[in-house]
């Protein structure tokens, strides 16, 4: 149902500034709105308030000592991103990962997608206006994750745990069994989230029709991950490409056809459900052994190129390395999820009111970590 | 699993349709003269048994020589990959023309290229500094940016 | 209780004559004024008690429970913290309006609970049009919010003004038509003859009604899920945003003020008021207003904000129509069954609104709402 | 049939917030109630020991951060380096763990403590005996499992709840 401007009354436009402090921009994004009325006529993003060049810091570290700075990328989901670099570096010096390193990898990245979900339904659903009680949630339920990641890493939210060739010390022996209860404990949670708000009348209103991103318009902006999926684009690396042992564990591909807020809200919380699908075969599989490969600290891949990416939670996260044989990266170049999959943002809000665009915005689900680098 | 396609199979295909428009196949990527690079892309988009209309990444390398720019593009219906490559052989101004009309999604990154590496890309309608404030001395990622 | 037991007696006939209080009418004055101001504040400091207490528990938290036992005396820290504070005027702010507003905004919110019973006959003013004077003055708090918008020189105040003025000028009138059913059905204007007259809680009488009113006046003081003026996800705070100190404890007084007269006059007009077995009335009251707090807390921290068409939509469209059927009803139900017993009139209403709910929820429709532009 | 638009979501929802009313809360009050530490944690401060330390510098050459200075003399009675200065920037420190990684020697521990503030920048900079083992600054089971199994079960969210809680 769309209604045309000559049928309401002619107002004047005026620039409203969103960000970069503004409790729903996920951090320091800023967004220049021209409105009339409540309706938004234009967005102009406005980027770098966080950046820290970590590309340029890339250069100056060495291979391993990048990894605590892909922390810092998307902070919510650091795994993903240590798993990243590391298989680009493997790629770029043919280094093969030992089997239990690799069932450790993907128990953490799914894990990962599991607390970064928890996330950004959270504050999706809290930018929809439900007074942080879905967010709470959620949060508690990130918090059982991140105590799993406490008991491997020491650390709560910079992980830094991947390393080149493996991971850096094996899991303890309680982790499995804390990981059993904790899959239990997800499952039942997501049915109860699912209460919450799935069929909620207003959430429908607020949310289903919403934002659309047309499949063309996905595809063309390059987006990925859960918004593409939401769009209809059956597009999983995980599947696609499969990296690390992916191909050995049954899953399904999530997808929805309108491409609204609702379906990426509906397609990260199937994601949620896959996840746990992996996990629960992974650790039972988890085979001894080491869990890292004799990999030199000072690691001097031979001069090359690689570009490694993997389904993050956010979508695509790729690395571009170029090395020159020293022990630092020549080039290191991320592909920002988070900042490729704003590209499409301006088209998607434009004619829905400030309140969509907030609603929008949460949903694509962004860091700004990674945005500005 | 997405294959990257081996440069051989295309390189033919787009010696004959673009002759002299490949400066040099390597193993997986294509270097294509950067006054051809906007056909090469825009055939490898639309032409039939390619469609490649999904751009992964653009990205911008300094070698001292010659700034290389990067794309990868992949096809989703075939699940094959291929690199493009384009060089820039100046160091004061250069420029590579810009794939924005093809791929919306070359909008930010391509400006990120061009506030970082300060390479600029024709046709672009908005080519602004990105993260950096305007009139920061300079592009970062350069090699030879003295901080 | 001695003081109430002399207006227990008084004939129920007495409209606007207050008591007969030793030493006349100025007596009877101060006292209730007195009274409903410490009522008022009193009441506000256990509505913000409950609501942080209650939606932490409900969002898996503590809530405050640091000062005073079980952090009862949080109210008054936070009274006297932000009594405290620096009090900015921005550059750019209407100074006399800015200033203006809070106390445009709280005065009406005191002047309700005149007409409110505690008790029999236990009221500042039994005014023969009391339900109708409450409409009339509750809305008067909206022009100190708007004021408050414009005298900001803030576009995220300006915004929330303006939705708030919207909403309230549209809620009123199903709001008014949800009471005239009550009156049609209890036969006076009066508060305290409404409370005689219910031998049944009108709730019962007027299901429907009582939804009608309930959805309208939290749209009208602005509790979610229809807090749009102060959305704190998209408007920051909207039209308080500009204010602090003295000034923004006024908003906050007023908003919990209006709250609590909210439900206040609910429980008198569908709860049946001061009326109840074993307890004394004035504690029945108080209960009930606090159950029908309970219930605002616990919509606000479940359900998420609708937009601002929606807000309207929802007004127009479905509550206006309902009313208005609710209101023939009634009307029909009053004049051709005038010596019938209520309770059939409980169980047809009830079937009535079952029905009408379920008829209107098929054809309503919100969501979509895109504007080309 | 499709119950999307009759306020059940709603009522759905409604029933899920009401439950968690009557449920504990997940919250531990932090200064009253300390939940235990992750046996890996990697703390606040680095721990340093003087005896295993050869003064081989391996750490400050991984620090991403550059923040470990490292001086030596060589002992030639004894043919050794001898550690003069051992000094880390704990203001630039990330808390990564590398160093601890890298050491040969097991000279390195991350701490185990926390709420190690400072109320000045030039205290962060710590060196020599500062960076002991200490008392109120124990080291971590970061890389080093045999102080791993001495150091407390973690508490686990997942296994804990709640109820069981006791003040300390």
């Amino acid at each position: 149902m769309t209604t045309t401007r000559e049928l309401t009354l002619k107002t004047e436009p005026f620039v409203l500034n969103i960000g970069p402090v503004h409790p729903s921009t996920h951090g320091v994004y800023r967004m220049r709105c021209t409105l009339d009325g409540e309706v938004v006529v234009d967005i102009e993003p406005v980027f770098g308030y966080l950046h820290r060049g970590i590309e340029k810091l890339a250069e100056e570290r060495t291979y391993t000592g990048f990894i605590p700075l892909t922390d810092r990328l998307d902070y919510i989901s650091p795994m993903s991103n240590n798993l990243g670099y590391c298989m680009a570096v493997e790629k770029l010096a043919g280094i093969k990962v030992p089997e239990r390193a690799e069932y450790i990898r993907v128990i953490m990245a799914e894990l990962q997608r599991l607390a970064n979900h928890c996330i950004a339904v959270g504050s999706m659903l809290n930018d929809a206006g439900a007074y942080f009680t879905p967010f709470m949630y959620t949060f508690r339920e990130r918090e059982r994750i991140v105590d799993l990641f406490d008991m491997v890493c020491g650390q709560r939210l910079t992980y830094n745990y991947m390393r080149i060739g493996g991971v850096s010390q094996d899991i303890p022996g309680e982790f499995l069994p804390a990981l059993h209860k904790l899959v239990d404990r997800l499952t039942i949670f997501i049915e109860e989230y699912e209460n919450l708000l799935k069929l909620n009348e207003i959430l429908l209103a607020r949310a289903k029709g919403v934002g659309i991103l047309e499949k063309d318009t996905a595809i063309n902006c390059g987006i990925s991950g859960p918004v593409a999926r939401a769009s209809g684009i059956k597009w999983d690396i995980r599947r696609n490409d499969p990296y690390s042992i992916y191909d050995r564990f049954e899953f399904d591909i999530p997808t929805c056809e309108n491409g609204d807020c609702y379906d990426r809200y509906r397609v990260r919380i199937e994601e949620m459900r896959q996840s746990l699908r992996i996990l629960q075969q992974a650790m039972k599989q988890v085979p001894k052994g080491p869990v890292k490969a004799d990999v030199p600290h000072l690691i001097r891949p031979p001069a090359g190129e690689a570009y490694a990416h993997i389904e993050a939670p956010k979508g695509e996260l790729g690395y571009y390395i170029v090395s020159d044989n020293s022990i630092a990266p020549y080039r290191c170049h991320i592909r920002p999820t988070s900042l490729i999959n704003l590209a499409a943002l301006r088209q998607m809000v434009k004619g829905w009111k400030v309140a969509d665009l907030i609603i929008i915005f949460g949903s694509i689900d962004i860091t700004m970590g990674e945005v500005d680098r | 699993m997405t294959v990257a396609i081996s440069a051989k199979e295309i390189i033919s295909q787009l010696n004959t349709k673009f002759p002299g428009a490949i400066e040099e196949a390597g193993a997986d990527s294509v270097l294509v003269k950067s006054d051809s690079l906007l056909a090469v892309a825009e055939y490898l988009k639309t032409a039939e048994g390619f469609k490649f209309e999904y751009l992964n990444y653009i990205t911008a390398v300094d070698y001292y020589s010659y700034f290389e720019v990067v794309y990868q593009i992949t096809s989703l219906e075939s699940n094959r990959s291929v690199v493009l490559k384009a060089r820039s052989y100046t160091r004061d101004n250069p420029t590579v023309p810009s794939v924005t009309g093809l791929w919306q999604g070359a909008d930010f990154q391509e400006r990120e290229i061009y506030d970082l590496m300060g390479i600029t890309f024709e046709g672009h309608p908005n080519l602004k500094r990105i993260f950096l404030w305007d009139g920061f001395p300079g592009y970062p990622l350069r090699k030879d940016f003295n901080q | 209780m001695a003081i109430f037991d002399s207006a227990l007696i008084q004939p129920l006939a007495m409209q606007v004559t207050p008591p007969d209080w030793p030493g006349g009418y100025w007596w009877h004055w101060l006292f209730f004024t007195v009274a409903i101001i410490a009522f008022v504040l009193i009441m506000v400091m256990g509505a913000i008690y409950l609501e942080r207490r209650g939606m932490g528990r409900m969002q898996s938290r503590l809530g405050p429970n640091r000062t005073g036992p079980f952090g009862l005396l949080q109210p008054v820290a936070d009274a006297v913290k932000v009594l405290l504070k620096e009090n900015i005027v921005p550059t750019t702010a209407d100074k006399i309006v800015h200033w203006l507003a809070p106390v445009v905004a709280f005065a009406p919110v005191l002047v309700i609970f005149a007409v409110v019973p505690f008790q029999n006959g236990a009221m500042l003013a039994d005014l023969n049009i009391g339900i109708l004077y409450v409409v009339a003055v509750s809305s008067i708090a909206t022009v100190g919010v708007f004021m408050a918008g414009w005298g900001s020189g803030n576009k995220y105040s300006l915004l929330g003004a303006m939705r708030n003025v919207a909403a309230v000028v549209s809620y009123e009138i199903p709001m008014v038509l949800a009471i005239v059913g009550v009156v049609i059905v209890s036969g006076s204007l009066s508060m305290n003859q409404i409370v005689t007259g219910q031998d049944i809680p009108y709730i019962l009488v007027q299901p429907l009604g009582f939804l009608i009113f309930f959805i309208a006046a939290c749209a009208e003081i602005n509790r979610s899920p229809f807090d749009l003026m102060e959305a704190d996800s998209e408007l920051t705070a909207g039209f308080h945003t500009e204010y602090s100190g003295m000034k923004f404890a006024m908003f906050y007084l007023v908003e919990y003020a209006e709250a609590i007269a909210m439900s206040a006059i609910i429980a008198t007009l569908f709860l049946s008021g001061w009326r109840g077995p074993w307890l004394p009335p004035w504690l029945w009251f108080i209960i009930k207003t606090f159950v029908v707090f309970f219930v605002m807390v616990w919509t606000r921290t479940t359900l998420p904000r609708v937009r601002i068409d929606q807000l309207m939509g929802l007004a127009w469209k479905f509550l206006f129509p309902l009313a208005l059927i609710n209101l023939f009803v009634t009307a029909i139900q009053v004049v051709v069954w005038p010596d019938i017993s209520q309770w059939i009139f409980v169980i047809v209403n009830i079937a009535i609104a079952a029905v009408l709910i379920l008829l209107w929820s098929k054809f309503f429709k919100l969501g979509q709402g895109r504007v080309e532009v | 049939m499709k119950f999307e638009r009759y306020g059940i979501g709603i009522i759905k929802g409604m029933a899920v917030t009401i439950k968690h009313l009557l449920r504990h809360p997940t919250v531990t009050q932090f200064p009253d109630q300390r939940l235990n530490i992750s046996r890996r944690s990697r703390g606040n401060e680095l721990i340093w020991s003087r005896e295993k330390c050869t003064g081989c510098a391996t750490c400050a050459k991984t620090c991403p951060q550059g923040a470990i200075e490292i001086v030596t003399s060589t002992n030639m009675a004894e043919n050794k380096y001898e550690v003069e200065t051992y000094r880390v920037d704990t203001g630039y420190c990330i808390q990564c763990g590398l160093c601890v990684e890298a050491c040969p020697y097991d000279a390195l521990f991350m701490g185990y403590s926390y709420e190690r503030a400072k109320y000045r920048r030039a205290e962060l900079v710590q060196s020599n005996d500062e960076l002991l083992e200490s008392p109120s600054r124990p080291a971590s089971g970061y890389f080093h499992p045999e102080i791993a199994e001495t150091l407390p079960k973690q508490t686990l969210l997942v296994e804990k709840i709640v109820e069981k809680r006791k003040k300390k």
